[in-house]
């Protein structure tokens, strides 16, 4: 088996997160003290990635648009947060009882995805939307309101936070397991159905694919890596308090995931770590009187982006001076190939067409094997 | 493609080493003036409350600073955004405490206090908040509050309804989904006499705009507590003008403060009583407060003038006259001093019989070994019945 | 009795406004086929502009200049924002929208100041009504909506242009092959739109005489449900979800027990309808044809 | 084995009021190639759907190699052994031509493979995935698409995208393949070519095959046996040739 060009880009992801793993718990070890904003930063950019990978997996792959992401993060948050708030006295806050608490929170929120996934099988396009979104904000309403001592209620939930120093390892080595999960998902037959299913339900029916159970599968494993995310930050954070998992958070990882090119993997990564970082970095730059600027600069930059990237009358313009626009370099422009018109509602009301799909992770060149020197 | 992924990972992976590098080092080593460090809402719905604490933190320190300074050291006020969400507290305040922050104003409401409360404790970074007032804010022993908790609110509203409308039933109007409506509530209900009977109603953050039901609820009552801000409570009374009885009495607490002042909404045509319990009068006319309103409104007008400012007016003089105070009593305070060396000597201060006279919320300020405040609340009527 | 009547006519009266806006949402919807996250912040410009010529003390000068801001406002944003997206991924002009309602968020913040600004816009007092009281601005609101829903229908019935807007929604291409001008009919609905929602911004003062940079928001989202309930796209849909969600409303603020879970009642109806209808209850059944 | 490969008891259906397909009885022997004909309208479609169990029949039922075929879902219909095309086509077009044929081969089980073997990357992923590329491969070549393998699916030209449908369909191993205007919109070389491999598929997958076809011509010469269908009932049915010279028939056809 040769270790070709097409193995390394398969992995490169994996590569780069894990170098940067090492490279830096490795300082750690040798007692180099970082400073907090950077853990903090970190620790953020997890998160993000995470948030956006498993986003990216129900809105890229499967094609269906959800506003709710932020429901399950709550979910696993509170569920996590609560499971390590009760074993930390108990088993000391170490890995065990992280763990533990992470199978809880991403137990609690799969069984969401479940909940949520089966309207997702009557309900398409906008009505999917909605739905998605009414589920976030009961369950934010549900946690505000329950009593101090179950989950904090309005004071939100009290959670223990982990060493700042080490956290950011435990946060990486679950963005690697993210992207492995997500991504020998969608590089099997199973994620080829999930594909086929965008593409063209009705044909994928025809064609014998279990349409009910991919699109729970799916949705469950989004969430269940949602609810990840959530016991991450409960881990990251002193409190977990719900107004955190409003609509709009839902919508921030959404522009991630629009951001880095719907169904690329690599691209809902570059844009988890650059949004998560600009909102991070703005505060601490745009201070007292200039704080009003950071919606502002958001909201341009935002507009911006997503017309240049996607306006159908630039499409010349684009091809020919891609490399300015950092994000745009990830995506493939051939006009040739890719058509990107598709995107009507009419015709087919139920899914976002993508323009670009089979990015980064599957362009018809790397399909590996198929190619002389591949696998024999 | 793949090799530009790759190059901006390792750029990012070396800008991050080179940014994050350091040993145990010293934030305050470069410091030319004492850094006060807070975190509030400057932007979302809440950013009237954020500004209106930026606002007159900042005239005290440009006065601080206009008089010399403390022994000719001036102040600064290093204000980030949080927008009200606990987790933009950690990267505001590390940013901060890398900005050279010595000592701080805490979070100016209570959601991201709690993480504010937290992290300080671990840096032992000295916090006095003007309106971070859930309870446990002052939990540790580097936190102090300036305004009155929002049990303690409770509480005292509880005692004056037990004395005042014992036997007879009283109307309640909170907001389920906040933690200062919330918490006052909760303690005032522990503390009600039994005798006292409530019709409660309730609202939240997706209607704050039409409250005919709640008002109809309420509509035998001649007694109102109102523990919420005073925006919902305009809309409130303005709705509820014709609707209630002439004789009803609404009662709320500090957070009623800036109804009067509010741009456009005219008091004076509710003919209910409006009294509030409270530490600050932007009515005032007399004393400190009124000194300090003439001075906020000359700058900012009137618009964010309410209680959250003149508390933190106060803050940052309390803490300005307790290191003052250290300072004369032999300490040292240099302009690099670290933010644990300086918590450490503002907490002697503090416990160790600190009085503020003459402050705009209020005269004689102490602070227990808790943290929570001692001073008088006054109990204003902002407007008789008409 | 008595009770449950001032309830239901209170819910009527919350629903006034949500469906009020929500008209304006499901016009967008249905014929330009985006959700314009922005909607809920035109009727924040709105409530600004009232707030500003009410400075002359003129309510029906204040609610004319509204109304021509906000229907200058929705044009520019579609010219600007939305149309060079024509033909590209509905999910990028989604974002767009909501980058449009960030924007102007903040722009008023900018401009107007982090307070909230009270402005009273013209008191209509309260009558009894079948022994409740109800605020006569209510009743204005209702019957404002009920002809604004009238008139809409009508107009996309029997007008010229209304037929045309309907050809533009079933099928854009179709449309422009028949000679309309699809461009001119996306633009007249974001005209209609945004005067809807400058209305809804005057009523919303009329209630709560409160503008802030950020009270489009929850209107905004409310009324993108009541849309949904009734059947995004569909005109009477709008008025019904709208009317709906106020009464639920109204009940569950009216049991003390639940009225925290308010919000998470209103959803659960939400999702339980759609469970039910998946179009809403007016919405078209739009069936794959295989 | 049952006498007949696919065989409908009167199948109907109305939708409200319209009785798009009425009474219709079809018996389709093993390896038979058998056409569906009759004008735009005749409810021709109409029946594929309910075959293929996207429709539900208000009357009557069918029947599959003898097994009745009732409140199946489309996919599991196709798991049971019908394959469909489609008339307006039904590709997964932002996926390449060998991933399309390789998502018809998901539900064999000699390719099975669970999701777990596939998260952990065990022996039997890279086994099976291997075997798939290798089948679809194996179809594409019979189709003359081998060329194409690595184009999106909506590159393709016409004539090729209408035989990738068939791939798609053939690799879900079924017993009997449903063809919806398989020549629409071809040149006479791409039908002539197309028959050839319809042929050939029948004869080297020993294939039953039901088309529904608008060019007589390619009807007459391909199909066994026909069945006309006209307003939703059937016309006539029987040899090719006796149809095509039923007086009815060519009054529906000509003089309708």
């Amino acid at each position: 088996m040769k270790l070709g060009k097409i193995k390394i880009n398969h992995y490169i992801n994996y590569l780069v997160i894990g170098l940067l793993l090492i490279v830096l718990s490795s300082m750690t070890v040798a007692g180099v003290r970082f400073d907090n904003s950077l853990l903090f930063l970190l620790e953020k950019v997890a998160i993000g990635i995470i948030l956006a990978v498993s986003l990216s997996l129900v809105v890229g792959f499967l094609g269906e648009l959800s506003l709710g992401h932020a429901g399950f993060m709550c979910v696993g948050a509170y569920l996590g947060g609560k499971v390590a708030a009760l074993l930390v006295p108990a088993l000391g806050n170490g890995v065990l009882a992280f763990v533990i608490s992470l199978l809880a929170g991403c137990a609690a929120a799969a069984v969401c995805g479940i909940i949520v996934g089966i309207p997702a099988l009557r309900l398409r396009g906008d009505y999917l939307a909605i739905v998605t979104l009414a589920f976030g904000e009961i369950v934010k309403s549900l946690f505000r309101n329950t009593s101090y001592e179950s989950f904090g209620g309005t004071l939100g939930l009290d959670t223990p936070r982990f060493d700042k120093k080490y956290l950011f390892i435990i946060a990486f080595l679950l963005v690697l397991l993210t992207l492995m999960v997500v991504q020998n998902y969608i590089r099997s037959k199973h994620g080829r159905a999930v594909t086929a299913i965008r593409d063209n339900e009705i044909a994928a029916r025809a064609t014998g694919i279990n349409v009910t159970k991919y699109k729970l599968m799916t949705f469950t494993l989004s969430a269940a890596l949602a609810g990840m995310a959530g016991v991450l930050y409960s881990y990251s954070n002193y409190t977990v308090q719900s107004t955190q998992f409003g609509y709009n958070y839902s919508i921030e990882m959404l522009v991630m995931v629009v951001l880095g090119g719907m169904g690329s993997i690599n691209g809902s990564i570059i844009a988890a770590a650059l949004i998560t970082w600009l909102n991070t970095w703005l505060p601490t730059k745009l201070t007292g009187d200039l704080a009003v600027l950071q919606n502002l600069l958001y909201a341009l930059v935002l507009i911006v982006i997503v017309i240049y990237n996607n306006a159908p009358k630039l499409k010349g313009f684009r091809d020919k001076y891609n490399l300015g626009v950092l994000l745009n370099k990830f995506k493939k422009h051939d006009a040739s190939k890719i058509n990107d018109d598709k995107a009507k509602w009419d015709v087919v009301p139920t899914k976002i067409s993508m323009d670009e799909v089979l990015s980064v992770d599957f362009t018809p060149q790397d399909l590996g094997p198929d190619k002389e020197g591949g696998r024999k | 493609m793949k090799k530009i992924l790759a190059i901006l990972m390792a750029a990012l992976m070396i800008a991050a080493m080179f940014t994050g590098c350091g040993s145990e080092k010293s934030y305050t080593a470069n410091n030319t003036e004492y850094v006060i460090g807070v975190s509030g809402p400057l932007t979302g719905a809440a950013a009237i409350y954020g500004k209106a604490v930026q606002n007159a933190a900042q005239l005290a320190v440009d006065e601080i600073n206009a008089a010399g300074g403390l022994n000719g050291i001036m102040f600064k006020l290093e204000m980030m955004d949080d927008q009200h969400k606990a987790d933009k507290v950690s990267g505001n305040y590390s940013a901060l405490l890398e900005k050279g922050m010595q000592l701080s104003l805490g979070t100016v409401t209570t959601d991201p206090g709690k993480e504010f409360k937290n992290l300080s404790v671990e840096d032992n970074v000295f916090f006095l908040t003007p309106s971070a007032s859930g309870d446990e804010i002052p939990a540790n022993d580097n936190g102090y509050q300036m305004c009155f908790a929002d049990g303690n609110q409770g509480k005292v509203a509880a005692q004056f309804v037990n004395e005042n409308y014992a036997g007879q039933t009283i109307g309640l109007f909170y907001k389920s989904d906040d933690n200062y409506s919330k918490g006052i509530y909760d303690q005032f209900k522990a503390n009600l006499d039994k005798s006292v009977t409530t019709v409660e109603t309730s609202f939240n953050e997706a209607n704050t705009t039409d409250f005919a039901t709640q008002i109809d609820t309420l509509k035998s009552c001649t007694f109102i507590f109102m523990p919420i801000y005073y925006t919902p409570a305009s809309i409130f009374m303005t709705q509820a003008k014709d609707l209630l009885a002439k004789e009803t009495v609404y009662y709320g607490c500090d957070g009623f403060d800036g109804i009067d002042s509010a741009d456009g909404f005219d008091i004076n045509s509710i003919p209910q009583k409006v009294t509030m319990l409270s530490h600050f009068n932007s009515k005032a006319t007399e004393g400190a407060a009124k000194t300090f309103i003439d001075k906020y409104v000359a700058k900012y007008g009137k618009d964010t003038l309410n209680q959250f400012g003149a508390s933190a007016y106060d803050c940052v003089y309390a803490l300005y006259g307790a290191m003052k105070k250290a300072i004369d009593g032999g300490k040292k305070i240099p302009v690099t001093i670290t933010a644990s060396e300086l918590c450490e000597i503002l907490k002697s201060e503090f416990q160790g019989g600190y009085t503020v006279t003459g402050a705009v919320t209020g005269d004689n300020i102490t602070w227990d070994a808790k943290g929570y405040v001692n001073k008088s609340a006054i109990q204003y009527v902002i407007k008789e019945a008409s | 009795m008595e009770v449950i009547l001032s309830t239901l006519i209170n819910g009527l009266s919350l629903g006034g406004i949500y469906a009020m806006i929500a008209l304006g949402y499901t016009m967008v919807y249905g014929i330009a086929k985006m959700l314009n996250f922005a909607h809920g912040d035109i009727i924040m410009v709105g409530g600004y502009v009232i707030f500003v010529v009410m400075a002359t003390g003129n309510p029906l000068l204040a609610v004319a200049v509204a109304v021509i801001a906000c229907v200058i406002l929705g044009i520019t944003i579609e010219r600007v924002a939305y149309r060079p997206l024509r033909g590209a991924s509905p999910l990028a002009v989604l974002i767009t929208a909501i980058g449009v309602s960030y924007l102007l968020q903040s722009l008023a913040q900018i401009i107007f100041g982090s307070a909230p600004k009270m402005v009273t816009v013209y008191e209509f007092g309260s009558v009894q009504f079948l022994g409740a009281t109800v605020q006569v601005a209510s009743l204005v609101t209702m019957a404002v909506t009920v002809v604004v829903m009238a008139v809409l229908t009508l107009f996309v019935k029997y007008t010229r242009l209304g037929r045309a807007m309907i050809a533009v929604s079933e099928d854009r291409d179709a449309a422009q092959l028949m000679g309309i001008n699809v461009n001119a009919i996306i633009t007249i609905t974001f005209a209609i739109g945004s005067s809807l929602a400058a209305l809804a911004g005057l009523f919303y003062l009329m209630k709560a005489p409160n503008v802030s940079f950020t009270m489009g928001a929850m209107p905004g989202i409310k009324a993108f449900t009541a849309a949904v309930i009734g059947g995004i796209g569909s005109i009477p849909g709008a008025m019904l979800g709208g009317i709906l969600l106020g009464v639920v409303e109204s009940i569950s603020y009216k049991i003390t027990a639940i009225a925290p879970y308010t919000d998470a009642i209103e959803f659960s109806i939400l999702i339980i309808i759609l469970l039910v209808r998946p179009t809403g209850f007016l919405g078209k059944k739009r069936r794959e044809k295989v | 084995m049952a006498e007949y490969m696919l065989e409908t008891k009167n199948l109907g259906i109305s939708f409200g009021g319209l009785k798009a397909a009425q009474d219709v009885n079809i018996r389709i022997k093993k390896n038979q190639l058998y056409g569906l004909i009759g004008p735009n309208g005749a409810g021709k479609t109409t029946i594929f759907n309910l075959l293929t169990c996207i429709y539900k029949p208000t009357t009557g039922t069918f029947y599959l190699d003898g097994e009745e075929m009732k409140g199946i879902t489309p996919d599991k219909i196709n798991q049971k052994g019908i394959a469909r095309t489609f008339q307006n086509i039904r590709l997964f077009n932002n996926m390449t031509v060998v991933r399309n044929v390789m998502v018809g081969l998901h539900n064999l089980p000699e390719y099975k493979c669970t999701a777990f073997e596939s998260f952990f990357r065990l022996p039997r992923h890279f086994k099976v995935e291997r075997q798939m590329r290798e089948k679809a491969k194996e179809l594409l070549r019979i189709l003359g698409l081998e060329e194409d393998r690595n184009n999106l699916a909506c590159n393709l030209p016409y004539g090729k995208q209408r035989k990738l449908e068939i791939a798609r369909a053939l690799a879900t191993n079924p017993k009997i393949l449903l063809l919806d205007e398989p020549a629409a919109g071809m040149n006479p070389n791409e039908t002539e070519d197309l028959a050839q491999t319809i042929r050939f598929i029948r004869d080297h997958f020993d294939m039953t095959i039901l088309l529904i076809e608008h060019d007589m011509r390619f009807v007459s010469e391909l199909c066994d046996e026909l069945t006309v269908l006209s307003f939703g009932t059937v016309l006539a049915q029987g040899e090719t040739k006796a149809v095509l010279q039923d007086p009815e028939v060519i009054k529906a056809y000509i003089g309708g």
